[in-house]
């Protein structure tokens, strides 16, 4: 019954859309906390790259010095006069290789300081927990029905300091967006809190970096970049409850919602689905990327992750739904007016 | 310097035929062994230590929602260790004299006090006011006490081995070294149980 | 059986031929499967170590090439996640534990260390050869386990709370959590009768000042072993109680803490590091100083440095956690302590240029591999700067960049110094020289193929891919520099192949080696290739750090052990004068027996805590029967010369 | 003489199989073996007498630790804590005792979930898919020691209120013990 939908594997969704995960490049930063690191890596990569050259040129003109071709073992030295000469050399070099750990020490604790120290004010607050595998984000606010639940897609607006504050519903897991900041674990049993600040819009991938089961590799997340205007409107519309259906097709896609296992796992607010084992799919619609940015949120996509999501994650724990084509077809026309 | 391949002449000898075949104390290779032993033994112990410490900072309450393991027993068991000292020290100050009836009658008096430590032991687990699959204090004070458990056994069956062996002319040199290491090893019991004391009967109540 | 006379020295000339024959039959091994098992001999047992460890070195290397394979190109088929998960973990704790530390700590310390004392077997051979047996023990379980679908799939460091007991059904971290077990208390084991040897059974004159330099690296990675290992016992030993009896001591909800098992577990990773690299620096500094011919420049400043080395090894285990959140102050501290690394491991490699430099070098063979290793581990010395630093390693920490970094690290540290080392003892071990003209290609081969796949990875790392992800999307544009890294193990493969080769076929009609081919300085070289089963016919004396190069030709030998017993000396651990005599126990059934009882007793406990209990018994039984007196050695009594307080 | 040596490899296999099917992460499960149960009449009143569905392949999740430990994640995650706690009971029946209402063997168990039972227990057909029921149901006979220890999960990452699953002794179920007359 669903060997017609079975079509819609992974890999002939991906064939037929390329997507663009976003930006995803520790030497390509957008956002200040990135670029320190970047101009940190290269001072500190070309001061080692010099020493890589200056003990290589050591190795090789000693070698060329001394080499003599033989294969019987030659006799022995007696080289006290040159043991006394070499000493200044390893006097000489150890203290260069002092001085070069020193300035690389402060180096790195300046920058330390400058991608971690908070300056400014009024921050968007962000709530990031790890899942097996996605991420749940929540914008806390004072008022419950202020607050935001997504999954799996982090809108900031630029040029914002950005809080993250970060744990864990089951392993650890590891929250890391090269273009904008390093890697914080997200530890079972402990909050703790980072931040960042993105300068350029875009969109920024993600990826869960601690080793954390089957699905590790399929644990991506991005950042939405957007001007401050761009991302009010779009928390308005994250605030709201989910759009009543307004076709009968949507309508009746609904009542499949309501009626199978969606329930058991989802929440759509403005419904009776109020689970939290699985992403709240109030505005599932708004997203670019399904399955922690593993599909595009395209009907394709959608329909083949419902009916087989274990082809495409093995492991996850969402059910295979193997649904009837209409009943199919009416539940993504459903999820996809959930703007 | 000479050549590599010249055969070489070696008119000069040092005769170590003269040197003796016992040694008791740092200079025995078996108590070195057992010195590194020790070293491996107290550093696990050590860790679960830092490990106790380390997870009472991530409670408020010490012991979180237990009353403390009742004293009794711990004390008694203190006191036998304190006492047990006297034989072990006996041991140790007789066997590089050779006396093999000073030696056999400490051994006698190591092994009961070990038995009466490991039976009071027994006792104590019954005391202990939680068990291992409460929380993770209940864990700990479990593994420290059972690891430590583990040590008294193996030296009490290392303490009876001996005295077996005492009883049999196969108690010479060598064997009287043993047992003088093993008095050394009787310490480290010792030592690290009253540590243990102090930390599961001492911190529970004073921090 | 009378008490034979002590050959006394001066009717050597009639005595020598007949001295051999004495101790060749009193130091006899026995033979057969029954005496293999009995066999406490300190070569054979190392050279036992070598070659299982190579064995794991192979089975690793074929899981890595598995792994390379999938990552060839993206959304790839060929393994699941679940089949890719063990492969890895299985990869890692097959290198790190089956392979790294048995062959560079044990394989060529059990091998090499009593030679180089000067004495006739390691101390406490039956703990030895205990020790071997149980490595064998722990390589069984793991690979049985992964066999039988039971591979530990939680990563080789095995973080909780995923390889606890919520999210790791099944015995798969069990098996992993009782290998390292296994492997820990052999090398524990070793590390004991290594330090014993080398601090009491050095050749008399062998002063501490005069301990050659691979002597000092191992005394000081026993000591590491000894105070490192413990904490991965403890660590993995709670894990198991978690998983088998339902302690908490790392479930966040009743008191435990998750983060405890990382400090744990890095308070052994990281010197583990250098219980790897420091045997391989060893070997180097010996390969330089033999191949330069002339003394090792800075002795003692490289003997500060191994020291140093060790003790700073315990101080920077935090750098493998900065990701977790750490205060900065601590950051900065673990920064500091992980630069400072930079200093001993700098002064070595300045020595060996000096060496260099002031001598006459050979560039044979050996040699040809310690370049190999001086290339290598700069790089990835030099990458590991780039990590202490905080804000660099939040960015790299477990991308591929960081899998770069240790691999140049310890397939440098290691490997490379390893098959310098195999090629530089070949002789010494089979009685013939290895080809150097298949060893070259063998260098040049594996050479070429490493840095081709891990000077890719440090791309792949900067681009952002994570480690141990069994797949990626194509859109990650990663797919070509996958393909980069994975033809380099073509270019491996076949240089090991080439080396396989060159073992069995030099092994069989290799040039004859004689007793020191490359002249070097050693006590190793000092007697016939491969050693007699009592080593030295007199135990040597020493004058100088080089014995063989500085010692005058009427060196004193020892004399006055006893040849019908296995009579051995013991000296004093500063000044190695000698002290007394010490008997060898000789071959014995009861080591393997021992091993056999504590492998059932860490095997059961991997299904039941009853194990404990019920397999402690036989466990007594085997011990009592190990150590129970059986000498027909005459009874010395106190007062006599035979006896010291 | 020789047959010691041809069971041995037998031997082998056969451990080898057990370890398999324990260690088995099946993570694609087989299609619904049967819509049975859809035509399976709902009557609370006398359970016992329906014919009992079987899992697709016998004690394929029984003997799975990987089922178990997903069954105990759903346990948790469909909440079936909010009625049952865990294994304790509360509004529903304790699932870590000795009686069973309406059978202890996995069908029975399976039909409670799909079915619902009078006085409470609510049908969770088209809600939870067949083979999580079966994992569930899993999870259930384990909380009550009637699964193998080696597949029975020792503790959660929750707080710790009740005894491990593989701690349960082996347990005699009494009540209705599911299997109906004609096929004991």
């Amino acid at each position: 019954m669903n060997a017609e939908l079975n079509f819609v594997s992974f890999r002939l969704v991906a064939q037929a859309m390329p997507v663009d995960p976003g930006h995803h490049h520790v030497l390509q930063p957008a956002a200040p906390q990135a670029g320190n690191i970047e101009w940190l890596y290269w001072v500190v990569f070309w001061i080692l790259f010099a020493v890589f050259a200056l003990m290589l040129a050591g190795f090789a003109t000693a070698t060329a010095k001394a080499r003599v071709i033989s294969s019987r073992p030659l006799p022995i030295i007696e080289d006290e006069e040159g043991d006394h000469r070499a000493r200044w050399a390893l006097g000489s070099a150890l203290s260069i290789t002092v001085i070069t750990l020193f300035v690389i020490l402060v180096l790195s604790v300046v920058t330390g300081k400058r991608v971690e120290g908070l300056s400014s004010k009024n921050p968007v607050t962000i709530q990031i927990t790890g899942h097996q595998w996605w991420w749940e984000v929540t914008y806390p606010n004072s008022q419950a029905d202020q607050t935001i639940t997504t999954a799996n897609e982090i809108h900031v607006p630029l040029n914002t300091p950005v809080v993250v504050l970060t744990n864990s519903a089951d392993v650890i897991h590891s929250f890391w967006a090269p273009s904008i900041t390093g890697k914080r674990d997200l530890v079972p049993g402990y909050s703790s809190a980072f931040w960042f600040q993105v300068a350029k819009a875009g969109i920024y991938h993600g990826q869960c970096a601690e080793f954390c089961g089957l699905q590790h590799a399929h644990m991506g997340l991005s950042v939405i970049a957007e001007t401050a205007d761009k991302f009010q409107e779009w928390q308005q519309r994250q605030i709201k409850l989910a759009a009543e259906p307004s076709t009968s097709e949507a309508i009746r896609g609904r009542g499949v919602f309501l009626t199978h296992a969606c329930l058991m796992c989802h929440t759509i607010r403005g419904t009776d689905a109020g689970s939290h084992l699985g992403p709240d799919l109030t505005h599932v619609a708004s997203r670019k990327m399904i399955a922690a940015e593993t599909l595009p949120n395209t009907a394709g996509a959608l329909a083949g992750w419902i009916v087989d999501p274990q082809r495409i994650k093995p492991g996850t724990l969402m059910s295979p739904n193997p649904l009837a084509p209409d009943d199919l077809q009416a539940l993504v026309v459903y999820l996809q007016s959930l703007q | 310097m000479g050549s590599l391949n010249e055969p070489i002449r070696r008119p000069l000898t040092l005769d170590v035929s003269g040197l003796p075949s016992v040694a008791f104390g740092h200079r025995n290779t078996t108590w070195l062994a057992n010195v590194f032993y020790m070293a491996i033994e107290a550093m696990m112990f050590a860790l679960i230590f830092a490990a106790y410490f380390y997870l009472r900072t991530r409670s408020t309450n010490w012991p979180p929602g237990h009353l403390p393991p009742s004293l009794t027993y711990g004390a008694v068991n203190a006191v036998v260790f304190l006492l047990s000292i006297v034989p072990a020290w006996w041991v140790r100050k007789r066997a590089p004299d050779g006396d093999r009836r000073a030696v056999r009658n400490g051994l006698l008096a190591l092994s009961l006090f070990a038995m009466a430590a490991t039976g009071i032991r027994v006792l104590e687990f019954t005391t202990l006011n939680c068990r291992w699959s409460d929380d993770a204090y209940s864990s700990t004070v479990w593994v420290l006490i059972g690891m430590h458990s583990g040590h008294l056994v193996t030296e009490l069956i290392e303490t009876l081995v001996l005295l077996v062996i005492s009883f049999t002319p196969k108690m010479e040199g060598t064997r009287l070294a043993d047992a003088a290491i093993n008095s050394d090893y009787w310490y480290f019991v010792v030592v690290t149980g009253l540590m243990i004391d102090f930390l599961i009967y001492g911190t529970t109540r004073f921090l | 059986m009378a008490v034979a006379e002590p050959i006394i020295a001066n009717d050597q000339d009639t005595g020598e031929s007949e001295l051999a024959r004495r101790l060749a039959r009193t130091w006899r091994q026995p033979t057969g499967i029954w005496g293999w098992f009995c066999n406490t001999h300190h070569t054979d047992i190392g050279l036992r170590f070598m070659v299982t460890a190579f064995i794991f070195l192979l089975l690793g290397g074929i899981l890595a090439a598995m792994i390379r394979l999938q990552l060839i190109r993206p959304e790839s088929s060929l393994m699941g996640p679940d089949l890719y998960n063990q492969v890895f973990t299985m990869h890692g704790s097959t290198m790190i534990f089956l392979f790294a530390v048995p062959m560079m700590f044990q394989g060529f310390g059990v091998y090499i260390v009593p030679l180089m004392c000067g004495a006739r077997n390691i101390a406490f051979p039956r703990l030895n050869a205990f020790s071997y047996y149980l490595y064998v023990g722990g390589a069984l379980v793991l690979w049985g386990g992964f066999l039988t679908n039971t591979g530990p799939d939680v990563g080789w460091f095995a973080y909780v709370p995923l390889s606890g007991p919520a999210y790791s059904p099944g015995h798969r971290a069990d098996i992993w959590s009782q290998m390292i077990t296994f492997t820990e208390v052999s090398a524990l084991g070793v590390a004991i009768c290594l330090a014993t040897t080398i601090l009491r059974h050095r050749a008399p004159g062998m002063t501490l000042n005069r301990m050659p330099i691979l002597l000092w690296e191992k005394l000081v990675i026993s000591m590491a072993v000894i105070f490192a290992m413990p904490a991965v016992m403890v660590a993995s030993g709670l894990l198991l109680l978690d998983r088998l009896v339902g302690t908490h001591f790392f479930n966040p909800a009743e008191g435990g803490d998750v983060l405890l098992y990382q400090h744990l577990f890095w308070f052994f990773g990281h010197p583990e590091v250098y219980i790897i690299f420091l045997p391989g620096a060893a070997i180097v500094s010996t390969l330089v100083e033999c191949f330069s011919r002339r003394r090792i420049f800075g002795y003692t400043p490289i003997v500060v440095a191994v020291v140093a080395t060790g003790f700073i090894g315990f101080s920077v285990w935090v750098h493998h956690m900065f990701a977790v959140g750490l205060p900065q102050l601590s950051e900065s501290f673990f920064t500091a302590a992980s630069l400072m690394i930079v200093i001993p491991t700098g002064t070595q490699f300045f020595c060996w240029v000096v060496t260099i430099w002031n001598g006459r070098l050979q560039l044979r063979l050996p040699m040809l591999w310690c370049f190999g290793f001086i290339f290598v581990f700069l790089i990835g010395g030099l990458s590991g700067v780039m990590l202490a630093s905080v804000p660099v390693d939040l960015q790299v920490h477990d991308t591929y960049f960081v899998v770069a970094h240790f691999h140049y690290v310890l397939i440098g540290g290691a490997l490379f110094p390893m098959f310098a080392g195999i090629y530089f003892w070949f002789p010494k071990m089979t009685g013939r020289m290895a080809d150097p003209t298949l060893g070259t290609w063998h260098f040049w081969l594996f050479f070429i193929g490493f840095n081709l796949t891990f000077f890719t990875l440090h791309f792949l790392g900067l681009r952002g891919m994570p480690r141990r992800v069994y797949t990626y999307s194509p859109d990650m544009h990663w797919h070509w520099l996958n393909v980069l890294a994975s033809s380099g193990v073509v270019f491996m493969t076949a240089g090991l192949l080439v080396f396989l080769a060159n073992v069995i076929w030099s092994r069989r009609v290799g040039e004859i080696a004689g007793n020191n081919p490359w002249g070097d300085a050693g006590l190793e070289w000092a007697m016939s290739s491969p050693p007699p089963p009592y080593n030295f016919l007199h135990i040597p004396t020493v004058s100088g750090r080089d014995p063989l190069w500085e010692d005058p030709p009427d060196q004193p030998v020892v004399v006055g052990l006893r040849d019908d017993i296995r009579e051995t000396l013991v000296t004093q651990s500063l000044d190695a004068d000698p002290q007394h005599k010490d008997e060898d126990p000789g071959p014995s059934i009861w080591p393997f027996l021992t091993a056999l009882t504590v492998s059932a007793a860490f095997v059961g406990s991997i299904f039941t805590p009853w194990a404990v209990p019920i397999g402690a018994p036989p466990v007594i039984v085997t011990l009592i029967g190990w150590l129970w007196p059986r000498g027909q050695s005459p009874t010395p009594r106190p007062g006599g010369e035979a006896w010291v307080r | 003489m020789c047959k010691p040596l041809h069971i041995a490899p037998l031997l082998m296999a056969a451990t080898l199989l057990a370890s398999c099917k324990r260690e088995e992460r099946t993570l694609r499960q087989p299609p619904p073996a049967s819509e049975t149960l859809n035509t399976i009449q709902i009557s609370g009143l006398n359970p016992g007498a329906n014919s009992i569905p079987t899992p697709p392949s016998s004690n394929m999740y029984q003997e799975s630790a990987y089922a178990v430990s997903e069954g105990q994640k759903l346990y948790e995650g469909y909440n079936c804590v909010g009625c049952h706690a865990h294994g304790g009971g509360g509004i529903g029946p304790a699932l870590m005792d000795r009686d069973w209402i309406y059978g202890s063997e996995p069908g029975n168990i399976f039909a409670t979930i799909m079915q619902g039972r009078p006085n409470g227990m609510p049908s969770f057909r088209n809600r939870i898919p067949e083979y999580q029921a079966w994992e569930i149901a899993a999870y259930v006979r384990s909380m009550a020691g009637l699964l193998p220890k080696g597949v029975s999960p020792n503790r959660t990452d929750h707080m710790n209120v009740k005894p491990a699953e593989s701690s349960t002794s082996e347990q005699t179920p009494i009540g209705i013990t599911g299997l109906p007359e004609q096929h004991k």
